[in-house]
């Protein structure tokens, strides 16, 4: 299974996508969110927040195969 | 949300009645006020947020709401459970919207039931206070000349 | 809740929205707390007190509430005008209910808009506190094997 | 014009009635009460707190044909 990124609101604008499949391959959270701001550069102009399988991301994780990132700026709902 | 249906032999029924809800129909205030008013409580409070029709002067036509829909009922319902851990109330509700929303609609409303109101004002306080900052949802503001992401919590 | 019709030559309307009331019919929560919305704000703070089944183990079957209306009124009111200079609020409505009430039916509903949320909680916390100190109405507790008017504040 | 005696409640119930006429004798509000009580001795069991037209009473005030007191226990509304 890929890893699955998903984006929404305003990275979902800037990336221009709402949703990314990348490989399988084993992979810290930072190098995962370099990779994906290199092919989506507009993101680089937000605060990024992050979660892996919907749970707000602390630090720098590992994500594994079949893992479920999602790539956000802070929370505005309320 | 776990119901106990049944512990040994005897089957109890313990009816859980906190709910959490994102919908994209027009929220019922009163109604999710009474929705839960369990016999030993004299007091709910409800917090009920809208849509403000000018922030920093400048005029929002309507707002759109997006969420990160299976996380956002995950953080509400950590935020349902840390409540009651922590403040002696009964019962909860948080109702948020999503999609467009219209000038003074409501866009999320926090209920607390409680056997003394004080306790229901600090989890009602501290309950919007954390979904602000936690529950994976976004605001748009449209404006007459523009649109915007709200990055954060302004309100 | 001065209506201010003329100043000068201009005809300018101020609708003020406070509101205080005393009624023997059902309360209609959401309504309250949506029946003033001002475009400057964003939360509504809405305090419900209702009929309690068991109150020190014992079981109320219904309330009576009496008040002695006009001075009710006015104490209300002065509440209104208190929250009003202390707390950085727009709209406050109190609404409370006389005569036979039912388990889990409403007594009282007082809500606060406020550009800022704090500011609603803290005069709402405040207001029905002061009401339940000064507003000249009285509770009548009716039981299986009796009734009991309550005097002073045991909530 | 006579003054005017309110009661409510736990106090009408005592005093068996509602309300109560006296003359129009300037009078002051402790005078009046214990006359009062006096008459209804059954308000003496209650903790009792006092309005004069319409307005929380707070000391010994004096009363003046025409005004209305009212005798009641502690509030417990809301």
């Amino acid at each position: 299974m890929p890893i699955q990124v998903l984006f929404f609101g305003a990275t979902a604008d800037a990336a221009g996508r709402r949703q990314l499949n990348l490989g399988t391959e084993t992979v810290t959270l930072t190098t995962l969110v370099a990779s994906v701001i290199r092919e989506h550069p507009k993101l680089a102009q937000h605060k990024l927040q992050f979660a892996i399988n919907q749970e707000h991301a602390a630090g720098d994780e590992t994500i594994r195969d079949g893992d479920e990132v999602a790539i956000f700026t802070p929370v505005s709902g309320g | 949300m776990p119901i106990i249906l049944a512990e040994l032999d005897r089957l109890i029924v313990k009816p859980t009645v906190d709910f959490c809800e994102l919908t994209s129909l027009p929220i019922d205030i009163g109604g999710a006020a009474r929705r839960a008013v369990p016999p030993e409580c004299g007091a709910t409070v409800t917090l009920d947020g809208y849509v403000r029709q000018f922030t920093n002067g400048r005029e929002t036509l309507y707002l759109e709401y997006e969420a990160y829909e299976p996380m956002a009922f995950k953080e509400m319902q950590k935020l349902i459970d840390h409540a009651k851990r922590e403040f002696e109330v009964s019962t909860i509700g948080i109702v948020h919207r999503l999609g467009r929303l219209e000038i003074g609609e409501t866009s999320v409303v926090i209920s607390v039931a409680a056997p003394h109101r004080k306790a229901a004002f600090a989890a009602c306080e501290w309950l919007i206070t954390e979904l602000k900052r936690t529950v994976p949802i976004w605001k748009k503001e449209v404006y007459a000349d523009g649109e915007q992401w709200i990055e954060g919590d302004h309100a």
